[in-house]
């Protein structure tokens, strides 16, 4: 663990020492719950309709993937008009676009990002590295089946998918949230510690709390 | 004094209409900025839904007592800052809530949202948001700056700060409007009115790449929505103003609707046309191009 | 009475005596000695009181049985009574202090000690010329041989330099006497005085020769390097002698000689005395031995005496209250001084922080440098007002300035000085305190409290040290030993007593300030009750200043006004010297201070027309080309209390490093009294012009560049106090523009940020106190995310800087409103400009202070921390309810002064209907505004808690940091350098300039003083050239002339 | 004759003045000083001095009676008489002190006793 991580004793301002546990004290450490719907369903209904309405992407370019999501931006798809924006905060975002394959590396902070969105949230794989691997199934260094580690919703099959392709995953998106199966970031609490087990297999260097908030 | 109990549906009568013709003035000027650049643009309703998704979304985090005011503090500028002027001209249904002050009130109310969404930002903790505050602050001190010298000039020459009376000043034709009986006061405004819109140039506040759009970076869920509401009211609040000071008023809602657009437009029409300053340059830029017309302004009066 | 003659007589006899007794008696010996002394002291004591008392007419002492010219004859007059009984005091004093050397050395010591008090007290009685040349070169021979008493080798060689020059000095006086006598066939001194009319034609030789000699002894500058080495070496107790006594006694035969000489030599003296006085304050100033830079002060104080000599053409039947006052004061402090040097081991002047394990010494010391620099209640400070009012009367400009500049310098290195004392370390011998040694300085801090009452008696004006509130202050001394919470409590309760018993007594205007000072005050010290132990030194000096404070507000006229603001100074100076790391800033506040107060000085002075007593209602009546002048010395005075930008350098060190409790006392409350200052000002002069520049206009400026530079330089600073008294510097420059407006709301407007500006920057000073209490550090970086620790400081914090910055509903938008109404109706605009930038940099730092400290990362060692105490909590929550109060009620403060203002501008008042309050231009009602703000900020509210209600509570690192996580809260924490595109825009213009002028200004004259001190070079012979020089120039200017 | 004298004084004045401002010897300045105070007794003396009279002393040939007309002004040589005395006296002292100062430096040279300046 990185020594910024590890137990600090603290003296403070009127001499008193006392112990920081930077991990359980900058961090909030409850896990994930299960998050119903609205009480209504005609409520729930309209919260799914506007939730399928206003799809925030939370960029980020993990792959050679990214690069097609930038056409979507120009006037030649624009998919602003489909109620689809991309969001620079995963705070504001409600759906993770891994864009290609995923490096171990990088799916620590893929992992980060996706839990510092409010549920619900939606997870889509694009390409075929986000599948199987792709044609680097046997790559040391990438995972190979994201479903493993994040519950994607969607996958856009391709090498890479043309924009076409992602504005069509949209609106196959946008009918699995209105018929209310946007579900994943529910299935993740509930699988919450086999997506962790999953996650820990691959990250040797696991240096973060479980969850962040 | 007695208090007209009815002043509070018709000043919410006014708040509502606002909200609406605000969110589709949002919507439509993005529309316009989108056609500038050959795309379609999102749809008219669209902030009416991302408004319903943001208060759809079921987990939402806190980051403490702070992190609650900011966005109340935001939307409680706005909606104060629309009540405490007359909306539309010799109508006692919308005049608001105007009998509490003067233009002095409606000025300094704008600081009342500014200053509490930088609090609810820097609790949030993060750097970002306080570098998006910093910013925005350091540009608010210039970009204010011709604002205030223009009012001063409109003061002086109305030699009142009641905005109703400023209003009446300019009754009776277009040659009356503040625009042309003081040309150089409605300049300096109008450069002004440039920074206050977070559009570029000016906007470098909300770099979205380089500090997460700034001080709302932690801000989600229902927080946002209200910041979202404000996003709508507020704007429509202070070209409110300044229709009333410079263009005449407003004494139906059609020619209020439209004044208010057409004002609106022209931030967005230099904002399409222009890149991003940096904020030094865009404090040099108000202090070398929008004060002296200011300071011009409050000579000649 | 005993005859005056018995003095010298008791003297020689009892040295003769001493001869006679055996080397092994020297107990017997000192005995005699002593009593010798004892009975010298009664005999002048004797006369004092007899001519006090009775009355009596001066009497003639002749000898030999003959009338005056045939026969030396003496005097024996209320002078002489006075500076004899001066001469024996220091002398039996110093004879106490010398005991052990006296004792070691034997009866010769003694015979010499006897025998040069008897000469110096000669030197007073003598009438007759030659006689006086007896006694000058007896007074020599025994100089130089008490100058051996010291331990100090080297005063062997200082020894032998004043013999040099005594030499030649006795040469110069033989010619001119026996020429003298030539020419009047006289040698007695009012012979000489009716006989000659040609001595008095001004070009004179003889009597030059006389005269240059007198004032040789007299130390001139810069025939005074033999003076200066007697002074370092000497023993101390002797050092005492020749400073008070031989000062005292040479100037008296100056006074004699120019008696002879008359008017037309009165220049002369008054030349050679002022130059000598603002010299050798220079030199003093790069001096670090102790004793030398008390013999700098001595010969600037005799320098300023002659000059004072001088002109005793202009100053009347006051000459011997003026010169006697200073002569006193100077004796008194200079001989107490010295006495305490011996008690010091070291000869560094911070050694000297010895004394603060006694504080009855510090005290002492603070009497000596109080006399010293002319501060009331002391005999200079009423002398230096009557020398001012007369200088002034008769438009000798020039002297008065530089006299001004001389008493600044010196005041300048003698709270250095006291600054050491009290800041800096400690040295490892301790105070050396045998009863006969403390005796000797007990007695001279007695006397110099004795000779206040005395002077204050003579004054004509009120005695300061009969107004009530200054006896309370000095009543805190006595009760230093009492725990600090009574006499927090008895502090308290006094200053309320005091307002209850007297508010009926104010206009509104008035009531407005001592409502802060004395019930406001108390509310700052309901904040000290948190200190525990007995914290001396802080009483006295807080209720010096209350006392100023109120004195200053009851002032009627010139002399009560400037007495009290003086009071304030000092009071104030001793508290912001208490802080850690302010010894450097109080001292310039200090300097700052006394600069202006002479400016207040000057004014009053060259108001009053030589009038001695002067209303400050007069002020109206002055009319051209004078009112401009006076104008701006006042104005100028008051503004380094406001720290006008310019004069704003002391503030944010001394504001920023003073105690918690002590920061809002001096910005919430002491900074008013330069703003009560300029109303009074403007209230009489009203609009000034000079050379058809309205000053008001001036004032505009001077406001508007303060407020802007005020607020921009706060911005940039990292320390929270000092951001906070940046802020102070920027408030005032409002408060100060509001005045200069010169109409009614403009008045409102500066009512209201006195009131306002007390009430959020006393709150915030106590939150930043109580904050850096806890978090022991003031850097607001180091700080962060205590809100959830410090709930209550970040309330009052949040609540302070909504006020300051004029958002509504809090009371600084009426500020604003009112400050927008009233520069409508004013015809100045472009000051506005400035002022119109000010106001929203006022966000920048507000934010800043409430983000950096409260908001964002908590930093580690923070995790622990506790609420600040409790009884600083406390009067920031009063303060959080009073701004709620004022907020919503206005009125209750402004509305009697709204009514108050309509006589001196009737025009552009507010209307007062209900709750709205409008004037001729808008409108606006603070109770409407409250209720709606609150309704809808408590709507919007519930409905976010509501869909809020699961929200999750997450730590602090729980934020989006691009997928990472951060690394420590010091490197998430964005705080310091937080404006950093600001200072790239516009840091240009806080670039310190201002600083480095004054830094230049105070470099070039310790380099200028550097230089110049190597002109004694320590040669005995260059001091004799020196000397020869000094004649041969002074005579060609002056016959030149 | 009075000039001649009283030119003389002040030539031993300005010699002895000349003398203690060129000489760095302890003792020679005192000697200088000494033709100093002598040049002023001169001059002191032929100041009082009036051609054709007599010294003041009351005796048979000047009675008291025709002193006011016959003898010279008394009070210079009476000034004379006591600043000799008063001369020897700081002489004496001075001398002393170049003692001490030649014992505590073995130096006679006053520019070598510069320790107190500035």
């Amino acid at each position: 663990m990185k020594e910024e991580l590890q137990k600090r004793v603290i003296k403070g301002p009127d001499g008193v020492e006392f112990e920081v546990e930077p991990l359980r004290d900058y961090y909030c450490e409850a896990p994930p719950t299960v998050m119903p719907g609205a009480y209504i369903q005609i409520v729930e209904d309209l919260f799914n309709w506007a939730r399928a309405e206003s799809i925030w992407i939370l960029g980020f370019g993990t792959g050679c993937g990214a690069i097609e999501m930038r056409p979507l931006m120009t006037p030649r798809f624009d998919a602003y008009r489909y109620g689809v924006q991309w969001r620079p905060t995963p705070r504001q975002a409600n759906l993770l676009m891994i864009s290609g394959y995923l490096s171990t590396k990088t799916l620590k902070r893929a992992i980060r990002s996706y839990e510092q969105m409010q549920s619900p949230k939606y997870v889509v794989g694009l390409g075929s590295c986000t599948i199987n691997g792709g044609m680097y199934w046997d790559s040391y260094n990438t995972i190979k089946r994201l479903d493993d580690y994040l519950p994607v919703d969607l996958y856009i099959a391709g090498c890479m998918p043309r924009p076409e392709a992602l504005l069509a995953g949209f609106q196959d998106m946008k009918k699995l949230i209105r018929a209310g199966k946007g579900e994943g970031a529910n299935r993740y609490a509930e699988n919450f510690d086999w997506y962790k087990a999953n996650q820990k297999r691959v990250i040797h260097d696991w240096d973060m709390p479980d969850y962040s908030w | 004094m007695e208090f007209d109990w009815m002043k509070i549906p018709y000043a919410l009568l006014t708040l509502f209409i606002v909200v609406n013709y605000g969110f589709l003035l949002n919507a439509l000027i993005q529309k316009i900025a989108a056609r500038v650049g050959r795309r379609y643009g999102i749809p008219i309703w669209q902030n009416y839904v991302d408004l319903i998704k943001n208060y759809g979304l079921r987990s939402s985090i806190t980051h403490g007592a702070m992190f609650y005011l900011g966005p109340v503090f935001r939307l409680s500028g706005g909606v104060g800052l629309l009540l405490f002027v007359p909306a539309i001209y010799g109508s006692y249904m919308f005049s608001n809530l105007s009998f509490a002050g003067d233009l002095i009130l409606a000025l300094y109310f704008i600081f009342f949202g500014t200053l509490g969404m930088a609090l609810g930002a820097g609790e949030s903790g993060h750097p970002y948001a306080a570098i998006g505050v910093s910013r925005g602050l350091s540009q608010v001190t210039t970009s204010e700056l011709p604002l205030a010298l223009a009012v001063f000039s409109v003061a002086l020459q109305y030699q009142t700060l009641s905005v109703t009376e400023i209003v009446a000043a300019q009754q009776g034709g277009i040659l009356n409007w503040t625009l042309f009986t003081n040309p150089v006061a409605v300049a300096a405004a109008m450069l002004s009115f440039l920074g206050s819109m977070m559009r570029p140039p000016f906007d470098v506040v909300l770099a979205p790449q380089e500090i997460p759009i700034g001080p709302p970076t932690e801000y989600h869920s229902s927080y946002l929505a209200l910041m979202q509401t404000n996003r709508a009211i507020f704007p429509v609040a202070k070209i409110v103003i300044y229709m009333n000071l410079f263009f005449g008023g407003a004494s139906d809602w059609p020619t209020f609707f439209l004044k208010v657009f057409l004002i609106y437009l022209w931030s967005a029409f230099v904002g399409v046309v222009f890149p991003r300053f940096r904020v030094e340059q865009s404090i040099r830029w108000f202090l070398i191009w929008a004060v002296p017309l200011g300071i011009l302004s409050i000579l000649m009066v | 009475m005993v005859s005056a003659l018995y003095i010298l007589i008791a003297a020689l006899g009892a040295a003769f005596f001493l001869g006679f007794l055996k080397d092994g008696m020297r107990a017997t010996a000192y005995a005699l000695t002593l009593a010798a002394l004892v009975f010298m002291n009664f005999i002048s004591a004797g006369w004092v009181w007899v001519f006090v008392v009775d009355g009596a007419a001066p009497v003639e002492i002749l000898t030999s049985g003959f009338p005056p010219p045939f026969a030396i004859n003496l005097r024996m007059g209320l002078t002489e009574a006075a500076l004899t009984l001066l001469v024996n005091l220091s002398g039996l004093l110093s004879a106490l202090y010398l005991k052990d050397v006296l004792l070691a050395l034997g009866r010769r010591s003694m015979a010499v000690l006897l025998i040069a008090v008897m000469a110096l007290c000669g030197i007073i009685l003598t009438r007759d010329i030659f006689n006086l040349f007896v006694f000058f070169e007896l007074a020599a021979i025994a100089t130089a041989g008490l100058i051996l008493l010291s331990e100090d080798k080297r005063a062997l060689s200082a020894g032998f330099k004043y013999m040099i020059v005594a030499q030649a000095i006795s040469v110069l006086l033989l010619i001119g006497i026996i020429f003298s006598y030539h020419a009047t066939g006289t040698l007695n001194i009012d012979g000489m005085a009716e006989a000659s009319t040609e001595l008095k034609t001004g070009a004179s030789i003889a009597f030059f020769l006389m005269f240059i000699a007198v004032v040789a002894e007299l130390k001139p500058f810069p025939a005074n390097g033999w003076a200066l080495d007697i002074y370092e070496s000497a023993h101390p107790a002797f050092s005492a002698i020749f400073s008070a006594a031989s000062g005292a006694a040479f100037l008296f035969a100056a006074d004699k000689l120019l008696h002879i000489g008359g008017a037309a030599w009165f220049p002369l003296a008054t030349g050679i005395g002022i130059v000598t006085f603002v010299a050798a304050n220079l030199l003093a100033l790069p001096q670090t031995n102790d004793r030398r830079l008390l013999g700098y002060s001595s010969i600037a104080q005799t320098g300023l005496v002659l000059a004072v000599l001088g002109q005793q053409d202009i100053l009347g039947d006051r000459y011997l209250f003026v010169a006697g006052g200073l002569l006193f004061a100077h004796s008194i402090a200079k001989a107490g001084l010295y006495w305490l040097s011996g008690l010091i081991a070291g000869r560094e002047l911070p050694d000297w922080a010895a004394l603060r394990s006694r504080p009855l010494l510090i005290f002492a010391f603070v009497t000596f440098i109080a006399m010293l620099s002319g501060l009331p209640p002391f005999p200079g400070f009423y002398a230096k007002w009557e020398l001012a009012r007369l200088l002034a009367g008769e438009g000798r400009i020039a002297l008065l300035a530089l006299i001004l500049f001389g008493a600044l310098l010196e005041a300048g290195y003698l709270f250095r000085w006291f600054g050491y004392i009290i800041k800096r370390e400690q040295p490892a011998q301790r105070v050396a305190c045998t009863p006969h040694k403390l005796a000797p300085v007990i007695a001279a801090v007695v006397a110099g409290w004795a000779l206040g009452y005395l002077w204050g008696d003579l004054s004509g004006h009120a005695n300061l040290l009969l107004a009530v509130p200054l006896l309370f202050a000095l009543s805190f001394l006595l009760l230093e030993w009492l725990p600090a919470w009574i006499k927090n409590t008895l502090a308290i309760a006094g200053m309320v007593a005091f307002f209850v018993l007297t508010y009926a007594e104010y206009d509104p205007l008035r009531l407005i300030f001592s409502v802060i000072i004395l019930i406001g005050g108390p509310i700052i010290f309901l904040a000290s009750y948190h200190e525990h132990g007995r914290r001396i030194g802080f009483y006295p000096a807080a209720m010096l200043m209350y006392a100023g404070l109120t004195l200053l507000i009851r002032a009627n006229d010139s002399f009560g006004f400037f007495a009290a603001w003086e009071m304030l100074t000092v009071g104030s100076y001793f508290l912001i010297l208490r802080g850690k790391h302010s010894e450097p800033h109080a001292l310039s506040y200090i300097i700052f201070s006394l600069g202006g107060a002479f400016m207040i000085l000057a004014g009053f002075a060259l108001a009053a027309q030589g009038a001695p007593q002067f209303d400050l209602a007069s002020l109206s009546l002055l009319t051209q080309p004078l009112a401009p002048w006076v104008f701006i010395l006042l104005a100028l005075g008051f503004m380094t209390k406001t720290a006008a930008i310019g004069l704003h350098i002391w503030l944010p060190g001394a504001h920023g490093e003073a105690e918690t409790d002590v920061s809002p006392m001096v910005s919430g409350i002491l900074l008013k009294a330069g703003l009560f200052g300029l109303i009074v000002l403007l209230m009489t002069m009203g609009k000034q012009q000079l050379y058809g520049i309205e000053l008001t206009h001036v004032l505009l400026w001077i406001g508007a560049l303060s407020a802007l530079l005020g607020n921009l330089m706060a911005i940039f600073e990292e320390d929270a106090k000092r951001l906070l008294a940046y802020s102070s510097i920027g408030q005032m420059g409002y408060a100060v523009f509001g005045l200069a407006l010169m109409n009614h709301l403009g008045w409102l407007m500066a009512l209201m940020f006195v009131i306002n500006h007390y009430i959020y920057k006393s709150m915030l000073f106590l939150s930043a106190g109580g904050v850096a209490k806890r978090t022991g550090t003031r850097d607001m970086y180091r700080m962060g995310g205590l809100i959830t620790l410090m709930p209550l400081s970040f309330i009052a914090t949040l609540i302070g800087i909504i006020a300051v910055s004029g958002v509504p509903p809090l009371s600084g938008f009426g500020g604003r409103w009112i400050f927008y109404n009233a520069i409508l109706s004013s015809d100045v605009r472009l000051p506005m400009v400035i002022l119109f930038f000010a106001g929203p940099i006022a966000f920048l730092y507000l934010f800043r202070l409430i983000h950096t400290i409260f908001l964002g990362q908590l930093k580690d060692e923070h995790r622990k921390l506790k609420e600040a105490p409790f009884w600083i909590i406390l009067p920031q929550m009063i303060f959080v309810v009073l701004l709620l109060v004022f907020a919503v009620a206005p009125g209750l403060a402004l509305r009697r002064v709204d009514t108050y203002l309509n006589q001196f501008f009737p025009e552009g008042g507010l209307n007062w209907a209900g709750t709205t309050i409008s004037s001729n231009y808008g409108y606006w009602n603070p109770v409407a505004i409250m209720i709606t703000v609150c309704v809808i900020f408590g709507s919007l509210f519930a409905w976010l808690l509501f869909v809020n209600r699961k929200a999750q509570k997450v730590k602090q690192f729980n934020i989006v940091f691009a997928g990472e996580r951060p690394y420590r809260p010091e490197t998430t924490h964005f705080a310091w350098n937080f404006f950093a595109p600001y200072r790239k825009a516009l840091g240009f213009m806080v670039q310190p300039f201002v600083t480095r002028f004054w830094s230049g200004l105070t470099d070039l004259l310790h380099a200028a003083a550097d230089l110049s001190r190597r002109l004694y070079n320590g040669n005995g012979q260059t001091y004799a050239f020196h000397f020869i020089a000094f004649v041969v120039v002074v005579y060609f200017l002056w016959t030149g002339v | 004759m009075v000039y001649i004298a009283m030119a003389t004084g002040f030539l031993l004045i300005l010699i002895g003045f000349y003398g203690a401002l060129t000489n760095r010897n302890l003792l020679r300045m005192i000697v200088a000083f000494s033709i100093a105070d002598t040049g002023i007794n001169l001059v002191i003396i032929s100041v009082g001095y009036l051609p054709g009279r007599t010294a003041p002393i009351l005796d048979t040939t000047v009675t008291a009676a025709a002193a006011a007309a016959r003898i010279i002004d008394p009070v210079p040589q009476a000034l004379v008489l006591t600043a000799i005395v008063i001369g020897v006296g700081v002489t004496a002292l001075m001398l002393a002190y170049t003692l001490k100062l030649y014992e505590k430096k073995r130096t006679l040279d006053i520019a070598k006793f510069t320790e107190l300046k500035w």
